[in-house]
C-alpha cells in the first residue's frame, strides 16, 4: 500500500480569490502581519500497490489527467509506503 | 434540426434547456444519458448547467470523462453546433474545447440574478438575430463563473472576436476582461455562464435568451446542416 | 426469544449491560425519565438493553413522539375537501385540480444550525427535500424562515452568513430553487437561531406514496450513503436546550452531500413512475430506526433487519451506533418480493449502492439482528403508538399582565417620520433581503414567475395555466406579546401575502419554535399561538396538513421568543392573474384597503426606536382579514390590480416605499386622520392592503370593497421621482426613491461587512 | 518572514463526498487501484514577523479562529523561516 498526498496549487500568475478573502478577514480579526494568503487542496491518495515505481508513475499520471488542471494549477506530490 | 443535451448525474437545467428548445424552436429535442458515447443523430449539443458529479474536485472536472463527450468532441469536429452553459461552460474548459479556465467568483459567494451584457459577436450562428452590440438581459446563477486565461489567450480572444457576451455594470463574478461568453476559434463551440433557456418568455423576467435559439434554426435554415 | 443480554463480545465491554442501566440509571443519559423506563420495561417484560434503550429514547423523543406537543396539534383544523393526506406522513398533500396535488412541509434544523450553521443549514434543507419526494412528489420550490441575534455581532454574522450559504448550496445543487422565505434579527435568538426550511413538491394523485411496511415476506432496502457515526442522537440532541457543553456534542452534527439527494431524488421518482415501490421513507431524525420502526407500526406489521446488511463507511460500529446514525441521504425502501432486480436496475443507473436489510414479518415486533444475535427485539407499536403523552399546563406569565395597560403610542419621542421612515427601512428586519436570496439560485426549473423580493413567490405549473403561490412567515415579537393574537397574525399574514399574489390560500404547513414546554410560561405561549393559528386557519379554510415542533429553544435558561412559522401554499387559478408589490404605471391610483388604528405595540417602530417591545400586538379580526382578501382576490381576477402589497412590519410606510423601490418611481400621497402622522405611517394594524389600480377602475374596486365591508380610501397617485407624503396637508415624508432605494439595499451588505472601507 | 503552510483536512469520521467522487472517478479513468481519497485544503500563509515563536502563536490562534472548523476539521501546519 502507498499513500501519496497531492499539493495542487494555483501558478503564482493566477490571482486566488479565496485566499485574497482568508487575508482580508484574518486582517479584520487583528492579524494585521500576514502578508499573503493562497489556498491550494492537499489530496492523500492510497493506492493498493507494492512497487514504488509503479505508484509513482500512476500518481503522475492521475495529477495530468485529473487532479490539477494545468491552465491555472501546479501540482507536486510525496509517496509513503505502508501509510 | 435536432438538438442534443447531454444529462450527467448531478445536472440539473437539462429539463430547461429541453423546454427552451421545444418552446421556443418547436424542434425535436432529446435527453441524452451520459453513457451513450454517439450524438451523430444531432445537429447541435446543448452541455446544460447543474452540478455533474457534484462539482466535485473542480467544476465540470469530472464530467469531462463521460462517455458522451465522445460525441461532443466529435461533434464539435465536424463543426456541429455545441454550447455549454454555466456549468456546460466549465465541461467544455475542462475538455479543453475552450481555452482558460473557471475559478471561484472573487467575492466568493454563489450568485443569482438577472444580468446585463452586451453581445460583443453578432455575426455567429448562435447570436445573429441579436442587433449590434445589444445589450441584453440573462439570468445568471453560479458559484464558479469568474472565468481566466492568461493574457494572450485573451488578446487572441479579443482580436479574433472570440468574446461574445460580455458583462454590463458590476461584473458579477470578477472575470477577466468581464467575458460572460466565448466561442472557439471554428466560431462552433460556444460556452457562457448566463442561462439563455431561463429567459424565453417575458414572465421569466426577461426574454432576450429567446435569440439564442432562433439564431441557430435561423442558420440552420440558412446554411443547412453542418 | 431474548435478546442476548451481553451484545457480541466486541462491543460487551464498551456497552453498559441491562442491570448497569437500571442499577445507575443510565437511561437518564439518554433522555428518559424513571417513568418511562417502567414503561420500557413493562412493554419488554424485562429490562432493556443498551441498543434497545437507545431505540426507545430516540422513538420517545420530543422530535420523533411529539410527546409535548401532540394534545395541541390535534386542535389545528387538518381536514377539508382539498385535503389529499393530512399530517402524519412525510409530508401533506392538498388536491389543486386536474388530477395533481401540491405537497409541502416545513421543517426546523436549529440545534445543528446552531453549532455549525453551514452544515446544520444544509442538511436541513436535505432532508425536508427527501419528506417531499418520499411521497412522491417531484419538490419545485424551497423557501426557509430565518431568525439570528443581531447582526453588530461577529459571532451572529458568522452563523447567519453560514447558515445562509448552507442553505443555498444544498438546494442549488439539488437543482430546485429557493424562492422565498423571510429573516429576522433579534436578540432572542443571538446563542439559539433558527433555520427553517420548507419545501414543495408537486405529483399526479396516483403516485401518492406512503411510508408503510406491508406484504409479509417483502424485502426492505436501504438506499443511497452508507452510514456512519454521524448525527448519533440528533433526535435527543433537537429535543434538549442548547448548554455551553452543545458544542461538545458534534458528532450530533450531520454532514451532507447534495450531489447523493439529487441521485436519489431522481431514482426514487424513476422508482415511482414504474410503480415498483409498496413504501417509501427517508431516513431522517434517529435514522434507520425510526422510519423502520414507523413503516412496521404505520402497516401493522412487523419487521427484521439485519445490521450486517447495512452498508457501512466506519469500522466496529456497534447495533446501537448503526440504528441511530443521522447520516444523511438516506433512503428505505418496501418493494414486491421478486422485483429486487427491477429496482436495481434504476439504483445502479444512478449509482446508488443498495443492500436488502430485512424483511417485513407478521409478528409486529421489531427484530435487529447483528453478527447472526438477536440484539433488539421489541414489540413493534409500543414505540410509535405507545410513546408518552405529556399533558401540561400553562401559566399566564408575569409580562403579559404588565404590557396589558402600556400604550405605546403614547410614549413615543417626537421623531420626525421622515428621520424615523430612514431608521426603519435601514433596521436589518426590514431592509432587502437581496444579500440572502441571490446566493439562492431562485430560477432553475425555469418556472419562478414571481422571484424573492416581493409578498410571495409564484411558480407556475408546467402544461397547466395555474401555478403555485407560497410564503413563509412568523412574527415573534406579536406571538410574545399576546401568543393568541400572534399565532392568528402570523396565519393570516401569510395567507395575505399568497392573495397579494392573486392566489386563494389552500393550506399551510407550520414549524412551532419554541423554549422548554416544561416550563409554564412557554407551554402558556405554546398553546395560545396554537389555539389563534388554529382559529384562523378555520376561518381563512387552510387546514394544516402537516408541521414540526422544535421546543427547547433556550440559550442559559432564556427561551427565544415563542416563534411559530407558518408555511403558506396558494393556488393561481390563472396566470394573468399574477400580481406583485412593485408600481407599475405611472399615474396609477393607489387605494388603502382596511382600517388604521394606534397600533404600535410590538412593530418594526417600536423596535427600532425604543430597542424592546412592550404592550399588545395589532388585534386580529378574522372575519375581517377573511373580507379583505376576498376583496384583494375579487379585484385581481377582475383585472384591474396592477400592484398589491400588504402591509406588515413597517405599516404603511414601509409598504409605500418598497412599491416604489420595486416599481422604480415615485408617489404623491395624501392622508387624512386623526392619528399623529407617526403612528399612522407606523401603526401594523392588520387587515390593510395597499393597491395600485388604474384610475378608470378605483371606482369599481371601492364598489367592491364597499360590498364586502371593507374600508377603502384613495391616498394618491403613483408618479414621479419622489415618495411624498402629506397627512392632513402637512408633509411627513419627501424623499427620493433612489435615496429609499440605497437605504434599503443597502442595510445588510454594510452590516455584513463592517470593516469594508469602500 | 515566515511561511506556515497549513493542512486542513476533514475529521476521519466526517463524510468527504468530495474525495468519494473523485475515487469514484479515478475508478472509472482505470486506476482501480485506489483504495480511498480524501481532499483537504492547504493554506499558505505568509507573516510579517521574525520571531518564531509568536509566528506559531499567531498561525495556531488563525487556525483556531477562523482557517480551520473544529467541529469537522483537524488542522497541521509547519513554519519556514525567510521564505
Ligand atoms: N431567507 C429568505 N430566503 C429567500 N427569500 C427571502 C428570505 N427572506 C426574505 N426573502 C424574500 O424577501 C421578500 C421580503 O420578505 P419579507 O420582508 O419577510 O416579506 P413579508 O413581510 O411580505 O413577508 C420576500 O419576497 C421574501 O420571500
Ligand atoms: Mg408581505
Amino acid at each position: 500500500m502507498y499513500k501519496a498526498t497531492i499539493v495542487v496549487r494555483l501558478k503564482p500568475s493566477v490571482l486566488d480569490p479565496q485566499g485574497n478573502a482568508v487575508k482580508g478577514s484574518l486582517h479584520s480579526l487583528g492579524f494585521e502581519d500576514v502578508e499573503e494568503v493562497r489556498i491550494g487542496k492537499t489530496m492523500e491518495v492510497w493506492l493498493d500497490t507494492s512497487d514504488s515505481a509503479l505508484a509513482s508513475e500512476r500518481v503522475e499520471a492521475m495529477c495530468k489527467k485529473l487532479l490539477a488542471n494545468p491552465v491555472i494549477e501546479n501540482y507536486e506530490y510525496e509517496l509513503e509506503e505502508g501509510a | 434540426m435536432r438538438f442534443a443535451v447531454p444529462v450527467f448525474p448531478g445536472s440539473n437545467c437539462d429539463v430547461d434547456c429541453i423546454k427552451a428548445v421545444r418552446e421556443v424552436l418547436d424542434r425535436p429535442v432529446d435527453p441524452v444519458w451520459h453513457l451513450e458515447g454517439k450524438l451523430d443523430d444531432y445537429d447541435a449539443v446543448i452541455l446544460p448547467g447543474g452540478f455533474s458529479y457534484g462539482d466535485y474536485l473542480r467544476s465540470g472536472s469530472l464530467a469531462r470523462f463521460s462517455p458522451v463527450m465522445e460525441g461532443v468532441y466529435e461533434a464539435a469536429e465536424k463543426g456541429k453546433w455545441v454550447i455549454g452553459i454555466c456549468n456546460g461552460f466549465q465541461i467544455l474548459l475542462e475538455a479543453g474545447l475552450l481555452p482558460g479556465a473557471m475559478r471561484v467568483n472573487d467575492h466568493l459567494q454563489f450568485r443569482c440574478d438577472i444580468q446585463k451584457l452586451r453581445v460583443e459577436n453578432d455575426r455567429l450562428p448562435f447570436t445573429q438575430d441579436y442587433g449590434r452590440e445589444e445589450e441584453i438581459f440573462l439570468p445568471i446563477a453560479h458559484k464558479e463563473g469568474n472565468y481566466y486565461c492568461d493574457e494572450e489567450t485573451l488578446s487572441r480572444l479579443e482580436q479574433n472576436g472570440q468574446v461574445v457576451f460580455r458583462y454590463m455594470g458590476e461584473n458579477p463574478n470578477g472575470s477577466v476582461a468581464d467575458i460572460a461568453g466565448i466561442v472557439n476559434e471554428k466560431g462552433n463551440v460556444l460556452g457562457m455562464m448566463p442561462h439563455p433557456e431561463r429567459a424565453v418568455h417575458a414572465w421569466m423576467g426577461s426574454a432576450d435568451g429567446a435569440k439564442l435559439f432562433t439564431s441557430m434554426l435561423h442558420d440552420w435554415r440558412e446554411n443547412g446542416a453542418a | 426469544m431474548q435478546p442476548n443480554q451481553t451484545q457480541s463480545n466486541t462491543v460487551a465491554h464498551r456497552e453498559p449491560t441491562p442491570e448497569m442501566i437500571e442499577k445507575q440509571q443510565l437511561y437518564r443519559e439518554v433522555g428518559l425519565t424513571e417513568g418511562e423506563f417502567r414503561q420500557v420495561k413493562g412493554h419488554l417484560g424485562r429490562p432493556p438493553n443498551w441498543t434497545e434503550l437507545g431505540i426507545y429514547s430516540v422513538m420517545w423523543s420530543e422530535h420523533c413522539s411529539y410527546k409535548n406537543s401532540k394534545p395541541l396539534l390535534r386542535r389545528f383544523p387538518a381536514e377539508g375537501p382539498r385535503v389529499l393526506q393530512g399530517p402524519g406522513e412525510g409530508a401533506g398533500a392538498i388536491d389543486i385540480g386536474d388530477g395533481q396535488a401540491v405537497v409541502f412541509k416545513i421543517e426546523s434544523h436549529n440545534h445543528p444550525s446552531a453549532v455549525e450553521p453551514f452544515q446544520g443549514a444544509a442538511t436541513g434543507v436535505g432532508g425536508i427535500i427527501r419528506d417531499v419526494f418520499s411521497m412522491g412528489a417531484r419538490p419545485v420550490a424551497l423557501l426557509n424562515s430565518l431568525r439570528f441575534g443581531p447582526l453588530e455581532q461577529n459571532r451572529v454574522r458568522y452563523l447567519f452568513g453560514q447558515a445562509v450559504a448552507g442553505i443555498a448550496h444544498y438546494g442549488n445543487v439539488v437543482g430546485i430553487p429557493t424562492v422565498g422565505g423571510e429573516v429576522e434579527f433579534d436578540s432572542s435568538y443571538e446563542g439559539n437561531p433558527l433555520v427553517n426550511a420548507m419545501c414543495v413538491g408537486v405529483l399526479d394523485h396516483k403516485d401518492l406514496q406512503k411510508g408503510v411496511a406491508s406484504g409479509i415476506g417483502n424485502p426492505v432496502l436501504y438506499v443511497g450513503a452508507s452510514t456512519g457515526r454521524d448525527g448519533i442522537h440528533g433526535a435527543t440532541f433537537a429535543s434538549e436546550e442548547l448548554t455551553e457543553n452543545s458544542e461538545e456534542k458534534r458528532p450530533a452534527v450531520q454532514a451532507g452531500d447534495p450531489f447523493m439527494e439529487k441521485l436519489l431524488l431522481e431514482a426514487c421518482l424513476e422508482l415511482v413512475n414504474q410503480g415498483i415501490l409498496i413504501g417509501v421513507q427517508d431516513m431522517g431524525a434517529a435514522g434507520l430506526t425510526c422510519s423502520s420502526a414507523e413503516m412496521a407500526a404505520k402497516g401493522n406489521t412487523g419487521m427484521d433487519l439485519d445490521l450486517d446488511a447495512v452498508p457501512q463507511r466506519e469500522t466496529g460500529m456497534t447495533p446501537y451506533e448503526i440504528l441511530l446514525s443521522e447520516s444523511q441521504e438516506r433512503m428505505l425502501l418496501v418493494v414486491e418480493d421478486g422485483r429486487e432486480r427491477e429496482v436495481k436496475e434504476v439504483l445502479d443507473k444512478w449509482g446508488l449502492s443498495s443492500a436488502v436489510v430485512g424483511r417485513v414479518t407478521d409478528n409486529r415486533r421489531y427484530r435487529i439482528c447483528h453478527r447472526g444475535e438477536i440484539v433488539a427485539d421489541i414489540p413493534v407499536h409500543t414505540l410509535v403508538d405507545d410513546a408518552p403523552v405529556l399533558h401540561r399546563t400553562g401559566a399566564e406569565p408575569e409580562y403579559y399582565r404588565r404590557f396589558a395597560g402600556v400604550r405605546p403610542e403614547k410614549q413615543m419621542d417626537p421623531i420626525h417620520p421622515q428621520e424615523a421612515l430612514k431608521r426603519v427601512l435601514a433596521s436589518p428586519n426590514v431592509a432587502s433581503k437581496r444579500w440572502v436570496y441571490q446566493q439562492y439560485d431562485h430560477m432553475v426549473r425555469t418556472s419562478t414567475a414571481v422571484r424573492p423580493g416581493s409578498d410571495a413567490a409564484v411558480i407556475v405549473l408546467d402544461g397547466l395555466d395555474k401555478a403555485l403561490a407560497l410564503s413563509t412567515d412568523g412574527n415573534g415579537r406579536y406571538v410574545y406579546l399576546d401568543p393568541e393574537q400572534g399565532g392568528a397574525i402570523a396565519v393570516a399574514e401569510s395567507a395575505r401575502n399568497v392573495v397579494c399574489s392573486g392566489a386563494q390560500p389552500v393550506g399551510i404547513t407550520d414549524c412551532l419554535n419554541f423554549g422548554s414546554p416544561e416550563k409554564p410560561e412557554v407551554f402558556w405561549q405554546l398553546e395560545g399561538a396554537v389555539n389563534g393559528m388554529s382559529a384562523a386557519c378555520r376561518e381563512l379554510e387552510t387546514p394544516v396538513v402537516g408541521g414540526n415542533v422544535s421546543l427547547y429553544n433556550e440559550t442559559q435558561g432564556e427561551p427565544i421568543y415563542p416563534t411559530p412559522v407558518v408555511g403558506m401554499v396558494g393556488l393561481v387559478e390563472s396566470r394573468k392573474h399574477i400580481t406583485t408589490q412593485s408600481w407599475k404605471q405611472e399615474g396609477d391610483t393607489l387605494l388603502l384597503l382596511g382600517e388604521t388604528f394606534a397600533e404600535l405595540g410590538g412593530s418594526e417602530w417600536q423596535q427600532t426606536m425604543n430597542g424592546e417591545i412592550s404592550g399588545r400586538p395589532p388585534q386580529l379580526d378574522l372575519s375581517k382579514e377573511k373580507r379583505l382578501q376576498k376583496t384583494v382576490l375579487e379585484a385581481i381576477r377582475q383585472g384591474w390590480v396592477t400592484s398589491a402589497h400588504d402591509l406588515s412590519a413597517g405599516g404603511l410606510a414601509v409598504a409605500l416605499s418598497e412599491s416604489a423601490i420595486g416599481g422604480e418611481q415615485g408617489a404623491n400621497v395624501e392622508l387624512e386622520s386623526d392619528l399623529d402622522a407617526s403612528v399612522f405611517l407606523f401603526s401594523e394594524s392588520q387587515s390593510r392592503v395597499l393597491l395600485s389600480v388604474s384610475p378608470d377602475v378605483a371606482e369599481e374596486v371601492g364598489k367592491l370593497a364597499a360590498s364586502h365591508g371593507v374600508p377603502c380610501t384613495n391616498i394618491g397617485r403613483v408618479g414621479g421621482e419622489k415618495l411624498t407624503i402629506r397627512l392632513n396637508g402637512s408633509t411627513a415624508v419627501e424623499l427620493t426613491v433612489k435615496e429609499l432605494s440605497a437605504i434599503w439595499e443597502g442595510a445588510i451588505p454594510c452590516a455584513m461587512n463592517p470593516s469594508s472601507t469602500n
